[in-house]
């Protein structure tokens, strides 16, 4: 006997916060609806800690079916949620990060005019989230999956009288689409073989099926265009160029959306797919080589970004791609434990990047910043405990998430990939310490404080109206609402990873290994090996750590020591370095490719040729027969109501002749 | 006895009287009941026939017809009200203009 | 013989009745003649047995619907016909139309129609029967038409409301 | 029994009813004026005869010997016609009531009424709903403003009423299943429990007889609902214009009228003709439900007068709006309630 967990209060509870703040909250005073935001999703928060106490491993996977949905023949599809320790760990991770960044919010957004609608959306971001994650069919899931696209397109676009923020917005969205195409097939494949849409129908279909080596077959397909779905959503190449432009959205739901959760709903969605893409080895090498180039390539842009959150946006879509490698060599428990911790600490890197251009009045051009770190000190202290933990330095969370995957990867045998895993942490090293250098050490580069008031307005609000009302006078700390989970998520960040990859692998086997076909790599390690093992991984471990420290020590020397030498560096590399400051020109490539094409064809074929030439004209023509026609006979409509009498009259006697002369004949 | 037929020509008659009151008629009062007339013809040919064929579905009709006239009645009566008040004339052949 | 004496004379009052509205300059003449017609139809369905029919016509047609055109005659104090020539098409077509249809109907109806006689109280029409039939087999049709009359009732009620009432700007009648 | 006699025995007994009718009509102008009077603390008619008895008869004397006055700018048909209309269908109407069982006179068997039709109910009704032409007429042919005004009041407010008193006696229909008054009448014998008596003022048709008392002194132009003759503001109403005979004429109808609907309202609500115990010699047994249904019918007549003499005049906006605001769907909710309990109880 299951205890009832009313699973499905969990995503309700944000979903009447976002209705009431949603409907009423205009009318609301600002104090109200935090309130009622803040209650509601950390409601969740606290439903989902109960449901940890409640649901010990004995009680998981649970399911509740609340009501059915769709009913057709055989195929049947509920409302129904489904927990166990992945979709638990994800459920703590989105409800508590989300909470904290609530929290945020509030201080981060208390000057905007639009503060009711922001908070409406965040917990509409939390309901279909939250969905996403409980869901126990693929068709819930891809809810959900819709859901937190429109509630991320709403949030980007948020100012959305700035031309940039709408057009970001769509771009998210469109890019999304393509990404959700791949998915959509997938399921009408599944639901073709299957019948099915059910976790738990699919995935023992699937395991009754031969894995698929040699060629690529249906489970291959699938696992394809999945990840098609995945790479939209997650960023990943080559649907990643939405993320970096939906920086346009404000700083607390790049952190929320676009690194902590939404992105990493790919990850999720392959974690929990795991079963047919351990069926399909060709497809999982796909996502490995897929998350492994993202990783180094955005790692690469994220070089010569200068743009703080930029810079952050591409280390995101870098570190996605290390939980696609993990992924990619079935180390799924690593992927998700990585997950996990970079949710802590890229939601915290986002933070405190919003934290410090709170306090420099909106600017983001890290270029202008500098010498900050006695002015915040609370802020450059997190952040710093953040930066430690994305690179890798040893005892930070990021370096046990980290470790595991760059050694499940190399001990699955893709030495090539463990390369690249090894260079972008290089990378990743150098390109933090770069962004915490050049806003923290160093001379102040920005305008002085008397004249950045204005500019503050304009950067952060859209509202003409907005005054500062606690009054800019010059850099200065952010108030103790925004800290506070700062201070929270610092603490994760340092202490998030010592749960240790192993028993986090342990703790998410049931739902990763049960019914897994083995798979080398995966098999439980042999009791013999696993000193020797041990010790390479200490080495490979090591590896890594150097290279971070490497990247450290890079970074300090360019932009500590010798601040003038990267201009140079950049003047030496010439075109190279103009082609990744432009991010490779992938947008160009993109626009010049897809979008030129498909405008010009539409705008000449389908616009021209088939909407003017046939739709219309035949419109046209047709009202033009229409009042000639009529232009011809309106002269019978005289006004005179006799003269129609008369009409009726003579024409009911042709009619009357036509019958009785049919009738006599 | 009477010839089933010659009720349909009293039912014809009527109805020809009608379409002439129709034809004729000025007064846009006398020509909605030449209307009236007309269905009254009508109403009486489809008892003739429900008598001829046994079908008392005949006589139901002849009440849809009833109702659809007073219905038609009250609209139409409406309608001439409002007419007068805007052209103060009740001959058709003054109210020929499509608009006020 | 009784019946077709009797058909005979109320068949003629009706047609004379229905001559006398056509005549008739005034109105209330033509509407007091429409009158007279309905009653001898009445007569005429209690000869073809529709008991029922007949009561209602004398209710529903001649108790309201005509009064309701007498009402609308002396509301309007309408006065006599007046004699405007206003359509020639009603003339040059209506009127040979009419008696082009009304020849040919007779013609049809008299030499070449095999219908036999009808038997005085031919098909009764009892009112439970017709109830029955109402509530079953034209129970939709029954519906429809109840929305019409109140769509009716509505639309007579809106048209005729003093347009003055709610726009005062708009012309007066 | 054979056509000629069939004839015969109508003749008889439409001579019959109408002198009764007319006399009924003389004396309920008397009880009127009589009731009124003490009912206004005066004595009423008294000169002539004992208790004004002959009043009536004085009265029709004098309307029979003034000067039949018919002023200049009348539509002189219709003019004459008006009164006659009305009087007619006044009268008809009572050919088609019973006034109780069927009985054998000189071996001839034959109902106490003058034709017993299976469709009487409706047949009275669609001869009462014709009486507004008379009034209607007789309103615009007198080419006055006071009788067109009278005229529209009253037409207006009858066709008004009409829906009403027809929606209330379809209860009654329900219950007894017919159109037929001798029907609806056995429907109501016996009694509940020895004593009270079935009729379908007991038998919860108290709604609907208190939608007919409404609607039919509307119907027939009375107190409190005398708008189209109220002679505060139109003089006379229609009849402003009429003397002598036609006015007298009209005066006859509306009495006629009263017993009519005195008449339908014994027959469908008060269990017609049906009494007491039966009791006494056959002769009387054969009397006493006519004078059961002449008791009710002076009974409800009282009742009429009784109104006449106690409440004041409505308001015209008032007698519509309360006509189609309150009667009406109080008579639609007494019929579905009707229905469902008949239903129920099937």
């Amino acid at each position: 006997m299951t205890p009832n967990l009313n699973l499905w209060l969990i995503p309700v509870l944000p979903l009447i916060g976002a209705t009431i703040n949603g409907l009423f909250g205009k009318r609301f005073s600002r104090q109200t609806v935090s309130a009622i935001a803040l209650g509601f999703s950390g409601a969740a928060f606290v439903r989902a800690l109960w449901i940890l106490v409640q649901a010990s491993a004995s009680t998981l996977p649970h399911i509740e079916s609340l009501a059915p949905w769709i009913r057709s023949g055989d195929f049947q599809v509920d409302f129904a949620f489904y927990l166990d320790q992945l979709s638990l760990v994800m459920l703590l991770v989105v409800t508590g990060v989300g909470f904290l960044i609530h929290i945020y919010s509030v201080g981060y957004m208390w000057e905007e005019s639009g503060f009711y609608r922001f908070f409406a959306y965040l917990n509409l971001f939390m309901f279909f989230m939250l969905t996403l994650i409980l869901a126990s069919n693929y068709l819930l899931m891809f809810i959900g999956w819709e859901g937190v696209g429109l509630a991320s397109y709403l949030l980007i676009g948020f100012w959305f009288t700035k031309d940039s923020a709408a057009s970001a917005g769509k771009k998210a969205f469109i890019v999304n689409r393509i990404g959700d195409f791949g998915f959509l097939i997938a399921l009408f494949l599944m639901i073709k073989h299957f019948g099915s849409l059910n976790f738990e129908q699919v995935f023992q279909s699937v395991s009754g099926m031969p894995t698929e080596v040699a060629g690529a077959g249906l489970l291959t397909s699938i696992g394809l265009l999945l990840m098609v779905g995945a790479a939209g959503k997650s960023a990943q190449i080559p649907l990643y160029v939405w993320l970096p432009d939906a920086m346009e959205g404000p700083t607390p739901v790049s952190a929320l959306i676009h690194a902590a959760t939404m992105v990493t709903a790919g990850v999720y969605m392959v974690a929990r797919s795991h079963v047919i893409f351990d069926h399909a080895p060709q497809a999982l090498m796909v996502v490995a080589i897929v998350g492994t180039l993202t990783a180094l390539f955005a790692a690469t842009i994220g070089v010569c970004q200068t743009d703080i959150k930029k810079v952050l946006a591409y280390s995101t879509i870098s570190q996605l791609g290390y939980m696609f490698m993990a992924c990619g060599v079935a180390a799924y428990s690593a992927g998700i434990f990585h997950l996990m911790t970079h949710a802590f600490f890229k939601g915290l890197l986002f933070l405190a990047a919003g934290s410090v251009i709170h306090a420099v009045g909106g600017e983001q051009d890290m270029r202008r910043m500098g010498g900050l770190r006695h002015h915040i000190p609370w802020t450059f202290w997190t952040m710093t405990a953040a930066t430690f933990a994305i690179t890798g330095v040893p005892l930070f969370a990021g370096f046990y998430s980290k470790g595991e995957i760059l050694w499940r990867v190399y001990s699955s045998g893709n030495t090539v990939l463990w390369l690249i895993g090894v260079l972008t942490a290089f990378l990743t090293s150098f390109y933090m310490f770069r962004l915490w250098f050049m806003t923290f050490f160093g001379e102040y580069r920005g305008e002085t404080a008397a004249d950045h008031d204005d500019d503050h307005v304009h950067a952060i609000s859209s509202s003409p109206t907005a005054p500062a009302a606690h009054g800019h006078g010059g850099i200065h700390e952010s108030p103790k609402i925004m800290l506070i989970p700062l201070v929270i998520l610092a603490v994760l960040s340092i202490f998030g990873g010592s749960a240790g990859g192993k028993r986090f692998d342990k703790f998410l086997s049931p739902v990763l290994h049960n019914h897994m076909a083995v798979d080398g790599a995966d098999a439980t390690t042999p009791a013999p090996e696993e000193k020797e093992q041990h010790g390479l991984e200490i080495l490979l471990e090591s590896v890594s750590v150097l290279a971070a420290a490497a990247g450290l020590f890079l970074a300090w020397l360019l932009y500590q020591r010798r601040p003038q030498l990267p201009q140079e560096i950049a003047h030496a590399l010439g075109g190279f370095y103009e082609t990744v400051v432009h991010k490779y020109y992938v947008d160009e490539i993109y626009a010049a490719v897809f979008v030129k094409p498909l405008i010009d064809g539409s705008t000449r074929i389908l616009w021209h040729g088939i909407d003017q030439d046939v739709i219309d004209a035949t419109l046209d023509n047709s009202a033009e027969g229409a009042r000639e026609v009529s232009d011809a006979v309106r002269h019978m409509q005289s006004g005179n109501l006799r003269s129609y009498a008369g009409w009726i009259a003579a024409g009911a006697a042709v009619v009357i002749a036509y019958m009785v002369w049919m009738g006599t004949r | 006895m009477v010839p089933l037929s010659y009720y349909l020509v009293l039912s014809g008659i009527l109805f020809a009287c009608g379409v002439t009151g129709f034809l004729i008629k000025r007064n846009i009062i006398t020509i909605f009941m030449s209307i009236e007339l007309m269905l009254n013809g009508v109403n009486l040919s489809f008892v003739a026939f429900a008598a001829q064929w046994h079908a008392l579905r005949g006589q139901v009709f002849v009440f849809f017809v009833m109702v659809v006239a007073a219905a038609e009645a009250a609209v139409g009566l409406a309608i001439i009200i409002a007419v007068y008040r805007t052209r103060e004339t009740l001959n058709v052949d003054r109210v020929n203009l499509l608009k006020l | 013989m009784l019946h077709l004496l009797v058909f005979s004379a109320f068949g003629l009052v009706c047609v004379a009745g229905a001559v006398n509205l056509l005549v008739q300059r005034h109105p209330i003449n033509s509407a007091l003649s429409l009158v007279v017609v309905m009653g001898s139809l009445a007569v005429e369905y209690l000869l073809l047995g529709a008991e029922f029919v007949a009561a209602v016509q004398v209710i529903v047609y001649a108790g309201a619907i005509m009064v309701l055109f007498v009402f609308v005659i002396m509301l309007l104090n309408a006065g006599e016909e007046e004699r405007s020539k206003g359509s020639r098409v009603a003339m040059i077509f209506g009127i040979p139309g009419m008696l082009i249809g009304s020849v040919l109907l007779a013609w049809v109806l008299l030499e070449r129609s095999g219908t036999g006689n009808v038997a005085t109280g031919a098909l009764p029409g009892p009112p439970k029967v017709i109830g029955w039939l109402l509530f079953h087999d034209f129970l939709l049709p029954f519906e429809v038409t109840s929305v019409l009359v109140l769509i009716a009732i509505m639309g007579a009620v809106v048209l005729a409301s003093h347009p003055g009432a709610k726009q005062p700007d708009k012309r007066e009648g | 029994m054979s056509l000629g006699v069939f004839i015969l025995v109508s003749v008889i007994k439409t001579v019959l009813a109408l002198a009764i009718l007319l006399t009924g009509v003389a004396y309920t102008v008397w009880l009127e004026r009589k009731v009124v009077g003490h009912i206004q603390n005066r004595w009423g008619p008294t000169r002539v005869g004992p208790f004004g008895l002959l009043q009536p008869l004085a009265d029709g004397v004098k309307f029979i010997f003034k000067e039949d006055l018919i002023p200049p700018h009348v539509y002189k048909p219709l003019y004459i016609a008006a009164p006659m209309i009305a009087l007619i269908f006044a009268l008809t109407s009572i050919s088609l009531i019973p006034v109780g069982n069927w009985i054998t006179v000189f071996g001839i068997h034959t109902p106490l009424e003058i034709v017993d039709v299976n469709i009487g109910l409706l047949i009275v009704l669609g001869i009462t709903s014709l009486g507004v032409y008379g009034v209607a007429l007789a309103g615009w042919s007198s080419n006055s403003k006071y009788s067109l005004l009278g005229g529209l009041r009253a037409s207006a407010q009858m066709i008004s009423y009409e829906i009403a008193l027809g929606l209330s006696l379809v209860g009654v229909l329900i219950m007894a299943g017919s159109f037929s008054l001798r029907d609806i009448v056995d429907a109501q014998a016996g009694t509940f429990w020895g004593f009270i008596p079935r009729w379908n003022i007991f038998q919860g048709q108290f709604v609907a007889f208190f939608i007919y008392l409404m609607a039919a002194y509307a119907e027939t132009n009375r107190i409190p609902f005398d708008l189209p003759e109220a002679e505060t503001e139109l003089v006379a109403g229609y009849h402003t214009e009429y003397s002598a005979m036609k006015f007298a004429m009209f005066f006859m109808a509306e009495y006629a009228n009263m017993i009519t609907v005195a008449c339908l309202a014994t027959l469908l609500f008060l269990g017609g003709w049906h009494g007491p115990h039966r009791f006494g010699p056959p002769i009387l047994q054969a009397i006493l439900p006519v004078f059961w249904f002449v008791a009710k019918i002076f009974a409800f007549l009282f009742l009429y007068i009784w109104v006449r003499g106690t409440l004041p005049r409505f308001r015209y906006d008032q007698l519509m709006a309360f006509g189609w605001k309150f009667l009406l769907p109080l008579a639609i909710a007494n019929l579905v309630i009707t229905a469902l309990i008949v239903a129920l109880r099937a």
